[in-house]
């Protein structure tokens, strides 16, 4: 069957490398130039739980994995018992009959093919690791496909190329022997994907390409203490220290972290952290302090449900309302959200640059969701990234007369001296100062201190593009979300659309400062209003009621530690009507 | 140009003690130990030869982190407790920059103690001088973790039952390659060991006794005038054995001042290639090409 | 001349012994039924910087201290320069013209009467400290007010008999020499007070009420890290170990009091901590470890001027929003912001029983003005304050069958169990867990544990006082604002009532949750609305505008680190008509 | 009733290990340390005939910290670092309980390290078991600061450049009353020092070398089983001689385990009159008159 798009998922348990086969399906088609979108599900556990690995295919763009599952990998009899209801009508399961007795899940789902496929004895006979069943399952699944076996053994050989030439070896052979045991033994095909233009596509998560923009922006000095779902920042951080001349500190908790950031900020150099939300609430005092210093700083939130410990694997956007007001005091910040990887890397750019220019603290919100799965793209072009270092006084050429570092000039931006610049000494002072850095406790200075730094809201608001709208403009159903749930709506919107329903998507990338003017300007009080978040108190449509007065009163929100899955939005939606 | 340019620049002119000097005039109680370290600081800049801009301080909050508006050099003035880590990113920016930390034994052995112990075994080159008034001066007299057992305060009207903890102590034991104390009440013998703590390759920790004449009135100027000795004029002192330094620092009756412990041992910045060559801050990023980078991802 | 009221400043250096002659001036009227309000500032310094100290009398009720000054006792030159210009028309300062020149003070205010008072003669002759100066300067008030000097001189002896019989001795002295000066060698009385009913009141200060209230809830561990402006509560604490069996803990640091207060809790007692902004960011993620956990905390955050460490010894309400919506992650909580002692007394009462109750953590703001101001108040009824401690199992005889911690009940409030009873073992979990405390990722169970803890929401939302509205009914003119602007704004209220203006007030104590409706119902869009906050960014405008859509245009804000006089606010109220 | 009243009641049955396992199996790697551990406690608590609900134990986020759901007492998972407070905090309020803190190294000696020195000094009646395995487990592979120079991992692809911290020798720097070492590949002998710890009063502190067979696979049970001696062992080793202890705990070659000090130091509940008669958890509150307390306001 000629398909345009196919949704895949494996399922075992946390080692059985479920996250390995996942990135090598995932790689193996965007590389050949399909879209590629992929979500990767797992517990706070280092070994046992349950696992699973959802990738969706396309020969046109995709957004989001989807709730039908065409094809469905199990390494255990668990992975059906929870995943066989998501497998399409007429869908696929393959699993290894001999490990686990499937006929009361063939009564369940008569419509279902089940592909049994003997992981277990090509293991045993070969007397290889048991993860091996893995490597035989994508050869199985490229099979079903009829995709080119080729295109897997590259990508097999260049994942596991780390590792060992054996191991490259003995993989490709199990992916053979899958490969071989569906086309030769079953003589079996399940779908075939649409052609597409053979382009060479990336596979990034959002933390990766956070981190690419990261690079490409200049960042010199990354701190961090390890916290799912920021790690990966931290160890792509640390695996290119040499090659890009980057000093990464994993400091002794989250509140070093954010000091150290100060520290190299102040000193002359584009500084960044990443975190989750627990370490974001160590991180508050810290970010005051960047604040009245006016050091310009860089924080990547990783959300996870919260609050506390919460489930550190899994997925939330419940940290908006505290990152617009982290910290005791008032001051100005900027607080964005991308939607998708692209977002990531481009907004990651605009983050450092803003910090600089406005010499004030920058947050840029992700969520595990977005953190951690996978999206392709035809590269990045990285060109789009140039920097900008606001007003930066490296040289004591600049420095004419007696230096004010927070002079309270008309834009409340003041030219700032890098340490070892002479003629430039100051202090960067955490307590309130004059324009000199003094420690000044006047009830005059005060104000004038607070609107200088206050001063740069006008600037900051005009420059920060309006909510991002999707869809048709002569909508009736305005669908508003923000951040990660950019994907799923998209494409429920798209569903939506394709049922004649006339719908459009307003998403929001920066949260903070808000721009009231424009945001009432677009609110269509005729329209069916719906805000789309993943949290439980709706924390958009507060600061939208919050900024403009306006109230969206229909809300689809889910909070159970997943992401929304496109057909859920588009069912709320018409459950709305 | 670099961005640390001036600092390998020639000097200018001699300096004096009052080219450390900024318009604010120091706020502490009259005959507060600050004024002697104040005094002694600028001193071993002067003798080191050290420029303004050549040096960052960075300040802990306390009667002893307000040293910020009285010492002209680059400054950070950073919140409670949180002085090292400031420091160490502003030093793996900028290693070419003279970086110390001031701080009260509050800041720096209660809100700030995980860094102290972190900063010791990192042994990054940064010189830590810790003003040790056994007492949360600033905030008005509450017990420090370094005050005695027994002390009342407002916080401890009954007196405080906890054993205090013992800077350089735990400085050695925490892998610290300089370790040393210092006293308020002798500027110029401070004044060689401040010296002696910037000199030293890797983190110099300097413990220096400061008498509070408001808060700790028990502890002032004659106190520890009868109990002070210096370690260098013991004969045979072994600056280099941990053992002798630790026998030294647990020493109760009598207080030892000097160099407690020095030894020489990587340190932190040496070990990293990112900054052989130059400091991070002098590394141009205007155009950084990441295509190399971007391949990983295929 | 009779009045009603006076003000009466005293200024000098910190270290001159302001505090201490304040605080006496306030009791010595007090003391005799008078109403006192008092504002004490002061730099953050040890010695040295400008000190006042500003108290107003009232024979009716007061409500805040006032612009107009009518008697002001200059220690030194700074005083008269700084303050010269608050002393009302044909006031009084009070100075000792060896010490400085006051001829050109004189040819500024030639209204003004300048009471020379020898205070270094005195001193030198009498060859005492000093400080003795303001013992000296009571006793020339107490003169000039007519007021009986043996009122003044109990309370000398009262407030130094902490000291020693010597001190006592010398400043009744000190004073009997200040009085009889202008008695008999200037014969002077400048105003006399309205006789009013003699009874003797209390004076405390809101940090004073906040420890009383909490002693009597029977809070019975009290943790803190010493930061300005809460630590009176701690040296309160600290007094009353062994008179009330409680123990107060000086921590290593802020994090470490807010998790020793949870485990307290948990173990089964009330317990409570202050801090100001900088130790609030610091508590952030404890606070939600108690919401996961589920158990009850009040934390006191007593405002200062911020961000970062801002001017300790200053006012400000700057972090309503913060407090709000701090640490990660969604879940119910109680914000409260008394405006006075009074309320600052029966809150903390109310905040004790809401926490044990809800099994939350509650939040009581104050800032530096109402933290360290004193009012007097007939006694506090203390029979007022009783003590609920909700859904509390500390007997094993209670517990039925297999004890479920987090059963999800109705109401979203589960019986806890204490350390210590049989059968009642279970796991307070900072994880995401299931109804037995077990860690559990599980979506369903999710969904079910949030849902739980925000059922708590509804009956939380009923039993909250609305916030409450002074003056009249038909007014044309609505004030509104939140926690200790109560007084100024009542005071303006007054003075503007006086004028004919029809001015009333809302003030709002409970900060969160926050009935969207009863406050919708409040809002009277015909009349003039004007929000007044001790901020910048007008932080309860935004929430009443989050949370009723209604957005209150007209703003009087002040920043400066001082808080709002009457008088400001009336003018800004009527520059705003 | 007392509302600690259960805890003194008699036993009702001879208790065995199981009754202190909880419905959930552990889902530690196979062959983790921690699994000796587990064993080591629930003997531990057999021996000395506690019960569940007489036990209290706080634990630290990490594989050491999921212990919380396969041990049947009182438990508080607490925040990653925060265990040692929480459980100050209830020691305090039922001073009664037996109490016992389980955390990770990264726990204990990386975010939580300020709390771990502050808790030595304080000599609270609390347990603490570091759960040693020099690496981050549960964020899956990260340098803990235990870990030895050179390690690679994730987050240290070029290997560690810091000092190692020696939690021992910090207990004994910060004041510990009890410092202790054990091995989680000799559960016996392990439970055995679990008994002392909690027998001792005041602070006890036990490192417990614990592998990870999935992270740090170089310090495995072979590379424990050929570095392991037991001090009590060695004839006049004295548990009560600091500087012997220091010395014991700087040894690098072989790893000595067993109690390296003990003293019999103030325990800070002890020192409290507010507690003298009941714990703080028994005292009724239901109508507290603080009229006297009104009065020192006139
Ligand atoms: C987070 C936080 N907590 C508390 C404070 C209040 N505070 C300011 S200085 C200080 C301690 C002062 O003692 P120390 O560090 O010994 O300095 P000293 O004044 O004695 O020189 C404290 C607790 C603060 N600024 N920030
Ligand atoms: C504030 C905060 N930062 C980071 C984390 C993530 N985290 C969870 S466990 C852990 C460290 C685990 O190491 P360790 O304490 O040695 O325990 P182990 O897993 O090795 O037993 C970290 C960093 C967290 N939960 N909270
Ligand atoms: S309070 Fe003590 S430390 Fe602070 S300035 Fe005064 S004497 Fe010095
Ligand atoms: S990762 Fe290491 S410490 Fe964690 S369970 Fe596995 S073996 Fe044990
Ligand atoms: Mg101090
Ligand atoms: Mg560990």
């Amino acid at each position: 069957m000629k398909v345009s798009n196919i949704s895949w998922k494996i399922g075992g348990k946390a080692g059985d490398g479920i996250i390995t086969a996942g990135l090598i399906f995932s790689k193996m088609f965007a590389r050949k130039g399909y879209f590629v979108v992929d979500c990767n599900e797992y517990p706070s556990l280092i070994r046992g739980g349950h696992s699973s690995y959802t990738v969706r295919i396309g020969s046109g763009e995709v957004f989001s994995i989807s709730k039908d599952i065409n094809i469905l990998v199990a390494l255990d009899e668990e992975t059906v018992r929870i995943h066989q209801e998501e497998v399409l009508y007429g869908g696929y399961i393959v699993c290894d009959d001999d490990s686990f007795d499937i006929t009361d899940f063939r009564k369940e789902r008569k419509d279902i093919n089940y592909i049994p496929v003997p992981f277990s004895r090509i293991i045993s006979e070969l007397k290889v690791p048991e993860i091996g069943k893995n490597s035989i399952s994508l050869g199985a699944s490229a099979a079903l496909l009829n995709y080119d076996i080729e295109a897997l053994k590259e990508v097999i050989t260049y994942v596991f190329s780390e590792k060992s030439p054996k191991t490259v070896e003995l993989n490709v052979k199990l992916s053979e022997l899958g490969y071989k045991y569906i086309k030769e033994k079953l003589k079996l095909s399940a779908y075939e994907l649409e052609i597409v233009k053979p382009v060479n596509k990336i596979l990034v998560t959002g933390n990766d390409a956070v981190f690419l923009g990261a690079v490409r922006a200049g960042c010199k000095f990354y701190a961090a203490y390890p916290v799912t779902p920021s790690s990966s920042i931290l160890h792509s951080f640390a695996s290119v220290e040499n090659d890009f001349n980057i000093i990464t500190k994993q400091a002794e908790d989250d509140i070093a972290v954010i000091n150290m950031v100060l520290g190299a900020s102040y000193a002359g150099v584009r500084a960044m952290a990443a975190t989750s939300g627990g370490g974001f609430s160590l991180m508050n005092e810290g970010i005051g302090s960047a604040a009245m210093t006016e050091t310009p700083v860089v924080i990547v939130l990783c959300q996870r449900p919260a609050p506390a410990t919460g489930m550190p694997t899994w997925t939330e956007q419940g940290d908006l309302l505290f990152a617009c007001h982290a910290s005791h005091g008032e001051f100005p910040r900027v607080i964005m959200a991308p939607g998708d990887p692209e977002e990531c890397f481009y907004l990651t750019g605009r983050a450092f640059d803003l910090a600089d220019r406005y010499q004030i603290p920058v947050v840029i919100m992700l969520d595990k969701y977005l953190s951690e799965n996978h999206f392709s793209y035809n590269k990045f072009d990285f060109k789009n990234i140039t920097v900008n270092r606001g007003k930066l006084i490296t040289s004591s050429s600049d420095i004419n007369r007696e230096y004010n570092r927070y002079a309270d000039t008309d834009n409340g931006i003041s030219p700032r001296t890098i340490p070892g610049v002479r003629g430039g000494v100051y202090i960067a002072n955490s307590d309130e100062h004059d324009q000199y850095g003094y420690s000044d406790e006047n009830s005059r200075n005060r104000k004038i201190m607070v609107d200088k730094r206050f001063k740069k809201m006008k600037k900051l608001i005009e420059e920060i593009p309006p909510p991002r709208i999707y869809g048709l403009p002569d909508a009736e159903i305005t669908i508003w979300s923000w951040g990660s749930c950019k994907g799923p709506v998209i494409e429920a919107m798209n569903i939506l659309n394709q049922k004649e329903k006339k719908v459009n998507f307003i998403h929001f990338t920066y949260l903070y400062p808000f721009d009231s003017e424009i945001v009432s300007g677009i609110i269509k009080e005729s329209n069916k209003n719906i805000i789309v978040e993943n949290n439980k108190t709706s924390q958009l449509s507060k600061i939208i009621m919050m900024n403009t007065g306006y109230k969206i009163k229909n809300k689809i929100l889910k909070y159970s530690g997943r992401q929304f899955l496109p057909e859920e939005i588009a069912s709320g939606v018409e459950k709305i009507e | 140009m670099n961005k640390s340019e001036d600092m390998s620049r020639k000097k200018k002119y001699n300096l004096t003690l009052r080219d450390f000097n900024t318009d604010r005039k120091p706020t502490w109680c009259p005959g507060c130990g600050n004024y002697g370290i104040w005094k002694s600081l600028k001193k071993a800049f002067v003798n080191l030869n050290l420029e303004p801009h050549e040096i960052l301080i960075v300040y802990g909050a306390g009667c002893a982190g307000n040293s910020a508006n009285f010492i002209k050099t680059y400054a950070f003035h950073a919140l409670h407790g949180r002085a090292l880590p400031v420091a160490t990113g502003a030093k793996l920016a900028n290693h070419k920059l003279n970086v110390l930390v001031m701080g009260g034994d509050g800041d720096g052995t209660s809100t700030g103690l995980n860094h102290f112990i972190h900063t010791c075994r990192r042994n990054i080159n940064i010189t830590y001088l810790l003003h040790n008034n056994r007492i949360f001066g600033l905030t008005s007299g509450h017990a420090s973790p370094t005050s005695a057992r027994g002390l009342k305060t407002k916080s401890t009207p009954s007196g405080v039952i906890e054993e205090p903890l013992n800077p350089v102590l735990l400085a050695l034991a925490a892998g610290a390659s300089f370790v040393a104390k210092g006293y308020a009440g002798d500027p110029l013998y401070l004044s060689e060991i401040i010296k002696k703590a910037i000199k030293h390759k890797g983190f110099s920790f300097l413990d220096i006794l400061q008498p509070c004449v408001t808060f700790n009135k028990q502890e002032n100027y004659e106190f520890y005038r009868n109990k002070i000795y210096r370690l260098d004029e013991i004969q045979d002192y072994d600056i280099s054995d941990l053992n002798d330094a630790i026998n030294r620092s647990l020493e109760e009756e009598r207080i030892p001042v000097g160099v407690f412990y020095k030894v020489d041992r990587p340190v932190y910045e040496d070990n990293l290639k990112q900054i052989e060559r130059k400091p991070l801050v002098d590394q141009i990023i205007a155009d950084i090409d990441i295509n190399k980078l971007l391949n990983r991802y295929y």
